[in-house]
């Protein structure tokens, strides 16, 4: 039983090990997506609603949730993890450890992420956006999501090495986020009047790009130095 | 090429005493330019035709726009020396140019605002490069938080350097945003392939006071990063001597 | 083969290890039982490549352990403090997820490790955070020699363990032994192996 | 030295020892700050500028970042204490357990709390509120943080005690935020607006004496049960 | 002088304790030295008042302790598994803190705490953090004999600790119950206390 596993089917251990505690516990990702619900109907609730100023607002709501929401669900990225002991044994499985974090970045979009992206339509429309954008305004989400939970691993590795490393988290992420907002944020708005938003689109997906490259490096290199 | 220059003036003992030897040679030209530099500009040269005297905040903004970009990358470039060579004294250098860069951005953005105020008749506007360079110092302050947030040094100095490397990416947005987003900023007028587009009366004591500031810059960097290098170099036998010869 | 040569170890302000040499051959044992806070633990994570020693090195086979890591780690169980379990997966599906990282274990294997450290009698759904301390130990002991490493490093392995359970890790490192295996231990008792096999060493100032 | 303690002395203990630990770690009562600007700098960004749109928005745009900056941090309030045991040794203090938690959270409000009241004046004259609103947005915002971090107490009490139940911070806190959230940006919009906020001002307030006396009781009870 | 009156005591599906019958007068100590989860925690936990027992009470001085909660728990010192330190503040300021809510204690006596259990060395600013197991477990145990509590209930204390450790425990214990304390320990090595004083208890089946 000594044949060494191979990096994808370790990468794979790890997916499904997350799935099944995410299963256990479905808290840890229904917690974002009612966030993410709730903040957005927070806003006709903040504001006297007035669809056309809605209307106009949604981009921002939608973003600026959609960003609240993945942070929050970003702190419990690798803390549990690191708190138990698992990332250690990770670190020691000889897998390349950048595969590892990956498929737990992966997973965790999965399960916040895609969510998220899949009811923010829903909640666009609820803030007057057209029903005909919601395919446009759900690309848009999606790329911006998996960029989002990239760059939200670079943080959550940088703070491991603090307690309650939420604290400095998303000083040290919203930074890195806001180009994916800004682009994410005109794209929706573009959609939403119904105008072509591929300039913005093909920034974002560059961005994904980018975070998918650099990220897991990244990451790793950061869980790497908080084990010690 | 031999990369022995690059190891040993990686070793502490070297840095330490280089470094206190050039301190002065940066020290005293700092002060004569920033003096010489700004008083020409502030006094000497010629009103601007279309903004009078508003315009001479520039020979304080530019300057610190530059040097905050540039201490930006000085640091990032430190940091990843520090990192991939495992140098302490790329760390200490990088730790030491923090506080120095987000001075620079903060009267970046502050000189920024003071100018904004007669030129776009707003003290703040929503425009990319104030943005990006805001986002600049949110990395600077960010890099200093998580450094006081580890007590351990070594690891202190490695998470902070991921960080600064990561960061390194908003510079170019920074420099570039005028040129990718139609912006109320100033697009280069100094820094440009078919030079600069300034009148030289203007352009010199902006280049004094900006020699100045960059003068300031390294010796600031220089006595920090020393300091810096003695904190790690815990009981290390060279310090007794390197400590008793200096005094 | 496990060689440490002239190691200098720092935590903070604290010289720990000052120029430490040892060498550990297939089928040897050597039990740390230095005193508190002299840098067990420490030692263990700097063998394991947690930390990074100021001077000195580690070599696994003849060859640095910085160079060849992901190969030296295939060949390494480390246990530490901490447990490193699921605390919301049960005992099984722990050990499932920890071997199917590295080399897979069946199903059967599994439930034999549990048997062999005296876990056969916990429901299959148990969450392990409804388990004991002695009883989450004992996982992990399940879980280290599933892996069956060649080098194992733990970390007080008998803390919160019974007397039995004891008896279970000694016949476990036994077995590890004659197998041509190595094992580094810090403790504060004893363990009972094999004595021909195992060093004590009572403290860093002597040599072992 | 066996003198018994009074509760008020606890009290003062327990508050020491958490500013002590924030003055620490300044890093997790600056956070929320930085986080709460970046959030008011984000909407800016997500909408195309133009300050009379944002004036429209600055309300809801303060007080989502609001709630959401003190939710971020509120995760934080119990969790690090259980987990090292902390809250144990509280309940076997001897000492009023209400007494000891409202403690805590009145720690947590001066250090997240009131800094997010103070800074967030300024946030509302970068989204173009008129410099005179500034008294008027800062006592509402003042209120407003108060109750949302007594109920913000009770969430993080009950996710302590249920271990599967991670969606409960949101979807209890939340909800039972919302009225504080509707008047708080009633009343800002009204100060902003430069009209009198009074009316939603008392129900706030109201709302802030209600909290007091409710959610430290019920979040002692909350985290007593998580403790079996 | 606590009672333990045909205690029953269920943990999810498990009957762990079944008419668990015990006193403790003044002066004694009785160690539990049960297998692994056989229930010393959750016995020590249900005394402490964390758990509440399906039938059977615990008198304290003749009072249920569901009665007059805080008077008992003022009596009680508990330390569990987990140290409850701060790990950002330093050994002393835990200790100040944790004595601040019960019995002030001046710096002077919290620095002879320190010195009894062998922490005299440390680094005033040092964070709890950057201790080991061991020291860690000390300190919690200077703070468990600077509340002066008149019971003691201790699960597995000697943990982590070295030789002198387990002796500093043991000579802390005696000078407990010489002053007419009382304590009820978790262990899996029974601890060498006086042992006209002391009663050891191997397993919930036979009676103590
Ligand atoms: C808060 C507001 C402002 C910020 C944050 C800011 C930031 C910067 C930065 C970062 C640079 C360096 C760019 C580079 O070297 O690539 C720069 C350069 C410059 N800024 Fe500003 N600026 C602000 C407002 C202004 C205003 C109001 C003016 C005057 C109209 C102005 C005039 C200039 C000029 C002339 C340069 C030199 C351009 C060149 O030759 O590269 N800036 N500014
Ligand atoms: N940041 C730091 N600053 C100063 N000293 C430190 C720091 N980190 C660790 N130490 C010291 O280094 C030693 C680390 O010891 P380690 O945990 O390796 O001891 P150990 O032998 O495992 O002890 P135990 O038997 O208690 O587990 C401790 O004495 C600790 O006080
Ligand atoms: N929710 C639950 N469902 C089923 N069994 C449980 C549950 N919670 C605890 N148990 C069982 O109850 C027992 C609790 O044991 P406890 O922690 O008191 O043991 P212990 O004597 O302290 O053991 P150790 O010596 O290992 O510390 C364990 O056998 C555990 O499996
Ligand atoms: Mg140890
Ligand atoms: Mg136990």
């Amino acid at each position: 039983m000594t044949l060494r596993r191979s990096a994808t089917q370790a990468a794979g251990a790890v997916m499904r090990r997350d799935l099944l505690l995410a299963f256990r516990r479905p808290g840890d990702w229904l917690q974002p997506l009612a966030f993410f619900l709730i903040v957005t109907l927070l806003f006709p609730l903040a504001l006297d609603p007035e669809l056309g100023r809605l209307r106009q607002l949604a981009p921002a709501a939608l973003w600026v949730a959609l960003m609240l929401a993945s942070m929050l669900a970003l702190d419990f990225l690798f803390r549990e993890d690191a708190q138990d002991g698992t990332l250690e044994q990770f670190a020691l499985s000889g897998q390349p450890f950048a595969a590892l974090l990956l498929a737990k970045t992966a997973t965790h979009w999965i399960l916040t992420g895609l969510p998220l992206a899949m009811v923010a339509p829903l909640a666009a429309v609820s803030l007057g956006a057209p029903a005909s954008s919601i395919p446009m305004v759900l690309v848009t989400l999606l790329l911006g999501s998996v960029s989002l939970s990239l760059i939200g691993a670079i943080g959550a590795g940088l703070t491991l090495g603090v307690r309650r490393g939420g604290a400095l988290l998303s000083l040290l992420v919203l930074p890195l986020a806001i180009p994916t907002l800004v682009f994410g944020a005109r794209a929706t708005q573009l959609a939403i009047m119904g105008e072509s938003a591929e300039g913005p689109l093909y920034l974002l997906a560059a961005l994904v790009v980018l975070g998918l490259t650099l990220a897991p490096l990244a990451a790793a290199a950061a869980v790497r130095i908080s084990l010690e | 090429m031999s990369w022995a220059w690059f190891h040993r003036f990686g070793s502490p003992p070297y840095f330490y005493r280089v470094a206190g030897i050039l301190v002065p040679w940066f020290a005293w030209p700092a002060a004569i330019l920033i003096f010489v530099g700004l008083t020409w500009g502030l006094v000497i040269a010629p009103p601007d035709r279309l903004q009078s005297d508003a315009y001479r905040i520039i020979f304080v903004h530019v300057p610190n726009s530059w040097l905050s970009l540039m201490s930006y990358s000085a640091m990032a470039i430190a940091a990843a020396v520090g990192l991939i060579w495992r140098i302490k004294v790329g760390h200490a250098v990088a730790a030491a140019i923090a506080p120095a860069g987000a001075t620079f951005t903060a009267v970046s953005l502050l000189t920024g605002m003071l100018w904004g105020q007669p030129m776009w008749g707003t003290y703040w506007a929503w425009d990319p490069r104030i943005v990006f360079e805001l986002i600049m110092l949110f990395f600077f302050l960010g890099y200093i938080a998580l450094r006081n947030a580890i007590d351990d040094v070594s690891r202190a100095d490695r998470s902070s350097a991921v960080l600064a490397i990561v960061g390194a990416v908003n510079v170019p947005i920074v420099h570039y945003s005028v040129i990718w987003w139609n912006s109320l900023h100033q697009a280069p007028s100094v820094l440009r392939v078919n030079g600069p587009s300034m009148p030289l009366a203007m352009l010199a004591p902006l280049l004094v006071s900006f020699l100045g500031f960059t003068c300031y810059f390294f010796a600031v960097m220089l006595v920090r990063a020393r300091a810096e290098v003695l904190r790690r170099e815990r009981g290390g036998d060279w310090i007794r001597e390197a400590v008793a010869g200096s005094t | 083969m496990l060689e440490l040569s002239d190691l200098h170890l720092w935590r903070g302000d604290r010289h720990l290890l000052r120029g430490l040499n040892l060498t550990l051959a297939p089928g040897q044992v050597l039990q740390l039982l230095w005193p508190n806070g002299t840098g067990k633990t420490s030692l263990l994570r700097t063998i394991a490549g947690f930390m990074h020693p100021e001077a000195g090195q580690v070599r696994w086979k003849g060859q640095d352990i910085t160079a060849g890591r992901d190969a030296f780690h295939l060949d390494l169980a480390y246990l530490g403090h901490e447990p490193a379990l699921k605390a919301d997966l049960s005992a099984a599906e722990n050990l499932r997820f920890a071997t199917g990282m590295r080399n897979g274990a069946s199903i059967p294997q599994i439930h034999d490790a549990l048997l062999q450290v005296g876990l056969s009698g916990l429901r299959s759904d148990q969450p392990v955070r409804s388990l004991s301390a002695g009883q989450q130990r004992r996982v992990a002991l399940a879980r280290v020699f599933l892996w069956d490493a060649n080098l194992w490093l733990l970390d007080e392995p008998a803390a919160n363990l019974d007397a039995s359970g004891q008896q279970i890790l000694c016949d476990l490192l036994d077995r590890h032994l004659g197998g041509g295996g190595m094992a580094l231990i810090a403790a504060h008792q004893a363990l009972a192996v094999d004595s021909s096999l195992c060093r004590l060493w009572r403290s860093p100032a002597e040599q072992p």
